[in-house]
């Protein structure tokens, strides 16, 4: 029985980069695995969340994917899965990772492939303990962003010089540098992914502030580094994968990925090959139709995921290391490179509310 | 002698340093078409706008059928029953010529809040507006955009709004301009008779309407006004000859 | 008959047949892409009653839309899970009720709005509603109560009396009814005195106050109407979606509500449906073609303004005719 | 708080102002000078940031890229006005915002066809880089200063080229009456084409001299559109001295506004509470002050002469 | 000839406006060209300037035709025209509105402010606030600052005051026997007829009768000019 599965995507607009990585990622093991029974159709969202449930309607009502998968925001994930697995349809999500879908609100068909929102601000929570006192934290003003602050203070103890919401979207981070200067803080953690992220890092090198930055890994992945330039150099960042890890797997998914498409992969070029590995796994021991065996068979995560260790909780979220890396340049190329593993098997704080 | 409909006293109003209207008392009699005339840049439109309200005086008042107007705004004062036409054609270009007239009269009626009959299909509003298509002889091209008439007709058009207001007063700016002679005739002969309506405030440059129609005239010079009596008066006024009239006969 | 109404004819037989065909054939999704069409459109007639009719261009007409899907979302929220809202208030799953809620919430907002914006003009008029629009929407995508940016699910579709809304059909049908009493309504208040006065005030609004109506008051009432009736489509497109978000409320949803005017030929009757319907069938035919479909979607629309005047319906039924 | 945090604060708005006068500049002068409501200024903007990274890359110099950036901006300025825009003068300004509205999908797509989907990068040039002290102790990145005096210089330039030069005249007479100025003997076709691509330009120029401080991708254009009609729109449309001052002002309620009103909020709740109700509120101010400047002055703050 | 109309048809949009109209000018020659409200006079200008070409017929002005040549380049060869309804540029003083369309030659804005003194007083007025009469002027010192060949003036002195406008009639007559050519458009035939070399009387779209202004008699203007 063919398993066809629906990625739904950010392929147009300001976040592409992320949604290209996300498709190639699971294209590479879909292609990778030879299995021919395997149909994925690929539409773009362009980031708006009306789209992107137009787009599932049609994948679950017209084309009748038993898979969906693919959405990187967490408010496109949010118009979409928890009517999705109403239908009775799998979602398998390859980045975002709202913690309404992780407590009480979990669902059997709800997978993520990737982690939880949290994970790797608590990650450099962690880590911060070590080096600093005070520090100076930011993150845009959505529901990502207060989660990422929720999350870093859950697991840092030492004092906070001051916390702080930009708009989201902002491209001007002046007052917020000023404020940084004058802050005694003795670090910042700083939560902005995308453009922002660019905007502020480029901004901050230029002000003569010198005071140490860090931040969860997607701020400073492979997409944006580039872009960033030397200014990201030095910056501590939590990930759940670097592309150094050390295991079999990640040496080939990294040498694959660049001989297919010329480029580093990203953590959403990993997330993705991993959620599409799991569905591999699981569509080679049992019918897709069948949801309760094709559901055990998901869980058991049988894969071998360049991340290393890997296996789902009981919210279906996944269990698994962090490491704090930092950026650095091999040759011209600016990239992670792992420092310490900062979480053994980590898990997420909202498992414990989800009663499935 | 019967009360005045209107009576300016005293109306001021300066832009910057020019003081387009200074000192300016003046009536209007019920009957009687008051022609106010002078020089280009005198203050006549601006007069006008005061009267009606688009531009609001520095100080003085204006009284119109019997209270002080002075503070209302445009609508109200046209509510009350002040109809005025524009020195430069001012209509709603994409509607007929009949709807433009519909316009006046279903403000007329007070009645703009109703929502669900069509007004094209209601004899209240067609009917009257059809009439008054036809005294100033816009009949034929009544379902004319007003966009598509030429000059003449969108002056005529102008009357017609302010006639079907069931105005108490008209304030007429220059209503034969871009007439041709053969208009000019028709309007005049049709101001006359508009007269007994109800009284006209007639500012207007071609002399030969306003000698045939004025019962009294004033001359606004540089926002005063210099002298108010009959044609033959004013005519003869040697002030008014210099000021204005020049070699006019 | 003028050859504009057999063309909105063919056009509301058309968006009734498509979907009835396509329930016989078992294809349902094409029934959700008519209602999105119907629901769009909806909205569209709307704002087409303020800015085709008052010449008001609102740029932030979003804010009413969103209000309409928040309105369903937070009652059906609290509908569902028990909680009472303000002042001991219950929610519902009721849609009549939703909409009842949706569009006197947005009429009041539309008046408060359209009071302040109404006193400017012009471009400052479509930057001064754009700004109002953002407010709401900076104050939903911060707000965590429901959902912030992340917005809000509505778990079960609400209910209509005697129908059951599961059923993509007879959602359908709901908003087809709906948005065919929309534009009987447009058309009524297009022909009435209303109108005329509010038509007359796009025109020349220096006339209508000389025959002593206020323009004022005539366009406050259009645009709390217009911000009512795009609320109510609000509230179905939550319906449709299951799922609010503050992107109903951001500055594209209104340039799209516009969009759709003006491409299906703003102030015609049928104008916001035939935008609506072809801007959503390009959306759907070219993002299953190619990634680049907006790309082309540009090109289209480019097409459109430079050569059929007048919009779709400009172009296929020529001139607009006033009374 | 210190004093010299305050007066950093003051200046970051003044700067941030000036970049939104250089950003908004070029829309002023098409929109406020010949009437056209123009959705793609984004998209030049755009247009000028990849031009000067992808030269700046080529050739290791910032400089030609901005150069780069001038051309390349005046040049699809020119296209467009040629292809599209010139059919839209005597139309309904709604035809604009359709027109206009299909040229950004175009632009942005057109763009990611050509550079991929990833931000591409570019740097301030070397002379440029750093910070410098100021007086009371603090830093204040260089690039900075030369940002205010870009804004500055082209805010001269506009005022003079609008109210003092016969060119000036004649697109401010275009846009009164463009069928009489061509029926008095002027090519206002040209004039316009010529107009169009300037302020394509200017689009142009900001996109590379703000794209070196931010990210340069698809799509960047689409914030700095909305902002640069609320600062022209503030100041009074068509007027370069009410653009410039109604930049100024945004720019320093907006800063003052992220850095003041979470302190403020803190007196009354928890500080991460404070921070999110304070970085609400001031994502939302710029709005609420434009709408409160449009509610007491409807034309903005300083209104061109003409009624 | 300066100008020659032959038999030109013009159009708005889909309606007819003209359905024939020859007229012909010579250089120095003053050209009246007459009919009741709405007959097409204004439109005939109209196309005479290229703003509203006409789809058949042709028109040429100094030898060459001026089909297919965009309305500015047939003004830039010598055409003034002081629009019906004025059209000045509201947003521009007075000073501006004279000088953004002008060319080089023996009208200079001093020679202009003494035509019109009222003109030099308001020099840096908004054109949309003056006066009727004053903008009136602006018109005309406009056109004249284009140094034209052909001065056409539609309804120039509509809104004058009398002093005024003896004014513009003695300078039309000025500017004609300095040997400038003139197609004008007026209702004040007692002014016109004596300025006028010829006339040309429209009705319906279509040039019904020519001649010297001396064979309008009483039937004409009755039949015609319905006086
Ligand atoms: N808004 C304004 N600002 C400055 N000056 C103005 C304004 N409105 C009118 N004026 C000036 O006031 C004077 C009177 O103008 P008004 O239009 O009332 O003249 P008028 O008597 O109607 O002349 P005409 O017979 O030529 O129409 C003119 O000199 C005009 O330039
Ligand atoms: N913009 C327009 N659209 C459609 N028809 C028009 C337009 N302008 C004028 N017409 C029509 O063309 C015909 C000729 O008009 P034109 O303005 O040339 O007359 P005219 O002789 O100048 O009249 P007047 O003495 O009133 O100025 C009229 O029937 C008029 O209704
Ligand atoms: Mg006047
Ligand atoms: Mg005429």
């Amino acid at each position: 029985e063919p398993v066809k599965i629906g990625m739904i995507t950010t392929l147009s607009g300001g976040g592409a980069g992320l949604g290209v990585d996300t498709r190639d990622g699971f294209m590479l093991a879909i292609k990778q695995s030879g299995n021919k029974d395997i149909e994925v159709i690929t539409e773009d969202d362009g980031q708006k969340p009306e789209l992107a449930v137009q787009i599932a309607d049609k994948m679950i009502q017209s084309d009748q994917v038993d898979i969906l998968t693919g959405i990187v925001w967490s408010n496109l994930l949010m118009a979409v899965a928890p009517s999705a697995v109403a239908q009775g349809k799998f979602y398998v999500s390859t980045n975002a990772a709202p913690a309404a879908l992780a407590g009480a609100n979990c669902n059997p068909l709800y997978f993520n492939a990737a982690y939880q929102n949290d994970n790797l601000h608590e990650a450099m929570g962690e880590y911060a303990n070590k080096d600093y006192k005070k520090l100076f934290i930011m993150a845009p003003n959505y529901p990502a962003g207060k989660d990422s602050l929720t999350g870093f203070k859950r697991y840092f103890k030492g004092e906070l010089a001051a916390e702080v919401y930009t708009q989201v979207g902002q491209t001007d981070y002046a007052a917020e540098i000023a404020q940084i200067r004058a802050s005694g803080a003795d670090g910042v953690f700083a939560f902005l992914p995308g453009g922002m992220g660019i905007a502020f890092m480029k901004q901050y090198a230029q002000s003569g502030v010198n005071i140490p930055i860090m931040g969860p890994g997607f701020s400073f992945s492979q997409d944006v580094l580039p872009a960033i330039g030397d200014a990201a150099l030095g910056v501590k960042a939590s990930g759940q994968w670097v592309k150094d890890l050390d295991n079999e797997a990640n040496k080939k998914f990294v040498a694959d990925f660049q001989k297919e498409y010329n480029r580093l992969p990203s953590l959403y070029a990993v997330q993705a090959y991993d959620a599409a590995q799991l569905i591999l796994s699981a569509a080679a021991n049992a019918d897709v139709k069948d949801t309760e065996a094709f559901r055990a068979e998901l869980l058991k995560a049988d894969i071998k995921s360049p991340r290393g260790n890997f296996k789902f909780n009981t919210n279906q979220h996944p269990i698994q290391d962090i490491y704090v890396t930092e950026v650095t340049k091999e040759g011209d190329v600016l990239t992670n490179k792992t420092v310490e593993k900062i979480f053994t098997d980590h898990g997420d704080a909202y498992a414990k509310d989800c009663k499935m | 002698m019967v009360e005045p409909v209107l009576q300016i006293s005293d109306l001021v109003k300066s832009f910057g340093a020019l003081r387009a209207t200074d000192g300016v008392t003046l009536d209007l009699h019920p009957g009687e078409i008051h022609a106010l005339i002078g020089p280009n840049g005198a203050g006549k439109s601006t007069l006008i706008h005061q009267i009606c309200g688009t531009v609001r005086q520095d100080s003085g008042t204006i009284r119109f059928a019997g209270q002080d107007i002075g503070g209302l705004g445009v609508a109200e004062r046209a509510q009350r029953g002040l109809g005025r036409t524009f020195q430069v054609s001012s209509l709603a270009p994409e509607f007929s010529a009949l709807r433009n007239v519909m316009l006046a009269v279903q403000a007329k009626q007070g009645s703009s809040f109703r929502f669900f009959k069509p007004a094209m299909l209601d004899r209240s509003l067609t009917e009257p507006a059809m009439t008054v298509l036809d005294r100033v002889g816009l009949a034929e091209r009544a379902r004319i955009p007003a966009s598509e008439l030429s000059h003449g007709e969108r002056r005529q058009l102008e009357i017609a709004i302010a006639l079907a207001l069931g105005s108490r007063a008209f304030l007429l700016d220059e209503p034969m301009a871009g007439m041709g002679p053969e208009g000019s005739k028709t309007l005049t002969r049709f101001l006359d008779r508009l007269r007994q309506e109800a009284p006209i405030l007639l500012v207007e440059h071609d002399m030969d309407a306003v000698f045939a129609l004025a019962d009294r005239i004033s001359v606004l010079v540089y926002g005063r006004i210099i002298a108010t009596g009959t044609v033959e008066d004013i005519r003869r006024d040697p002030a008014v000859r210099s000021a204005y009239l020049g070699d006019h006969d | 008959m003028s050859r504009e109404t057999v063309v909105n004819f063919i056009l509301a037989a058309l968006l009734l047949a498509v979907p009835l065909l396509a329930n016989a054939v078992g294809q349902p999704f094409y029934i959700t892409l008519a209602t999105r069409i119907a629901i769009l459109a909806l909205a569209a007639t709307g704002l087409n009653l303020a800015l085709g009719l008052g010449g008001l261009v609102s740029f932030g007409h979003a804010a009413f839309f969103g209000i309409g899907g928040y309105a369903a979302g937070i009652l059906a929220t609290h509908g569902f899970s028990g909680e009472p809202l303000v002042f001991g208030l219950s929610g519902t799953n009721q849609m009549l009720v939703i909409w009842i809620v949706a569009a006197v919430t947005a009429g009041l907002a539309g008046l408060a709005i359209g009071a302040i914006s109404l006193r400017t003009s012009g471009v400052y008029f479509i930057m001064i509603t754009l700004a109002f629009a953002q407010m709401v929407y900076y104050f939903a995508v911060s707000w965590p109560a429901y959902g912030g940016e992340d917005g809000l699910s509505i778990l079960v579709r609400n209910q209509f009396p005697g129908v059951s809304t599961m059923r993509p059909l007879s959602f359908f049908l709901i908003c087809y009814v709906v948005l065919l009493a929309a534009i009987g309504l447009f058309a009524l208040i297009r022909a009435s005195r209303f109108g005329s006065a509010l038509q007359a005030a796009r025109q020349n609004p220096v006339r209508v106050a000389t025959v002593g109506i206020r323009p004022f008051r005539i366009r406050l009432t259009a645009f709390a109407i217009s911000a009512m009736m795009t609320a109510l489509a609000g509230a179905l497109f939550a319906d449709l979606n299951r799922f609010v978000s503050p992107s109903m409320l951001s500055w594209h949803m209104s340039g799209e509500l516009i969009v759709l005017i003006i491409l299906g030929g703003t102030g015609r009757l049928f104008g916001p449906l035939a935008g609506a319907a072809l801007y959503v069938i390009i959306e759907y035919a070219l993002g299953g073609i190619t990634e680049r479909w907006q790309f082309f979607l540009g090109l289209i629309l480019l097409g459109v303004v430079l050569f059929a005047r007048g919009g779709l319906l400009g172009f296929i039924a020529g001139k607009a005719r006033h009374g | 708080m210190t004093f010299a945090l305050a007066l950093e604060q003051l200046l970051n708005g003044l700067q941030l102002g000036v970049m939104l006068f250089l950003m908004a500049a070029g829309l002023t002068l098409i929109f406020g000078v010949m009437g056209l409501i123009n959705l793609a200024h984004g998209s030049l903007y755009m247009v000028g940031a990849f031009a000067c990274a992808t030269v700046a890359a080529w050739t290791g110099s910032f400089w030609l890229g901005l150069f780069a950036s001038l051309a390349c901006a005046a040049a699809a300025g020119a296209i467009v006005e040629l292809l599209v825009i010139r059919r839209l003068y005597d139309r309904d300004h709604l035809d604009q915002v359709l027109a206009t509205f299909a040229l950004i999908l175009i632009f942005s797509e057109g763009t990611r066809w050509m550079f991929g989907s990833f931000p591409l990068y570019l740097d301030i040039p070397p002379l440029l880089q750093g910070a410098v002290p100021l007086p009371g102790g603090t830093q204040y990145p260089l690039y900075r200063l030369a940002i205010i005096a870009a804004g500055a210089l082209v805010a001269f330039a506009l005022y003079l080229l609008i109210s003092r030069t016969r060119l000036g005249i004649r697109i401010r007479a275009g846009e009164s009456d463009r069928e009489m100025i061509g029926a008095l003997g002027v090519d206002i076709r040209t004039l316009y084409t010529v107009v169009f691509a300037l302020g394509a330009a200017l689009a142009g120029f900001a996109g590379a001299m703000v794209g070196a401080l931010q990210s340069v991708q698809v799509g960047m254009g689409e914030p700095v559109l909305i902002l640069a009609f609320v600062v022209i729109v503030i100041g009074g449309i068509g007027s370069i001295k009410g653009a410039l001052l109604g930049a100024l002002l945004v720019g320093v309620v907006d800063t003052m506004g992220r850095f003041l009103l979470p302190k403020l909020f803190v007196l009354f709740v928890p500080p991460s509470q404070a921070g999110m109700i304070g970085g609400a509120l001031a994502s939302m101010l710029i709005y609420i002050v434009m709408a409160l400047i449009l509610a007491v002055k409807p034309r903005g703050l300083f209104p061109p002469a003409h009624a | 000839m300066l100008l020659e109309v032959n038999d030109i048809a013009t159009y708005y949009g889909s309606s007819q406006a003209l359905f024939g109209v020859d007229l012909a000018l010579d250089e120095g020659e003053v050209l009246a060209l007459m009919g009741r409200n709405g007959m097409g006079k204004s439109t005939t200008i109209r196309s005479i300037c290229n703003l509203n070409p006409p789809r058949s017929g042709t028109i040429s002005f100094a030898g060459t035709s001026t089909s297919r040549q965009p309305a500015f380049r047939v003004a830039r060869r010598g055409i003034g025209l002081v629009p019906e309804g004025r059209r000045c540029f509201a947003t521009l003083t007075v000073y501006e509105n004279l000088i953004a369309a002008a060319r080089p030659g023996r009208w200079t804005l001093e020679r202009v402010n003494e035509l019109f003194p009222r003109l030099g007083e308001r020099r840096n007025q908004l054109s949309q606030t003056l006066s009727g009469g004053e903008q009136q002027m602006l018109a005309i010192g406009r056109a004249l600052m284009t140094n034209p060949r052909l001065l056409i003036l539609d309804e120039a002195t509509e809104g004058l005051a009398p002093v005024i406008r003896q004014d513009i009639w003695r300078a039309i007559r000025a500017l004609k026997s300095d040997g400038l050519s003139i197609l004008l458009v007026d209702k004040t035939l007692s002014e016109l007829l004596p300025v006028a070399d010829r006339c040309v009387i429209l009705e319906n779209g279509r040039s019904v009768w020519s001649g010297e202004p001396a064979a309008i008699d009483d039937a004409v203007k009755d039949r015609y000019l319905g006086i």
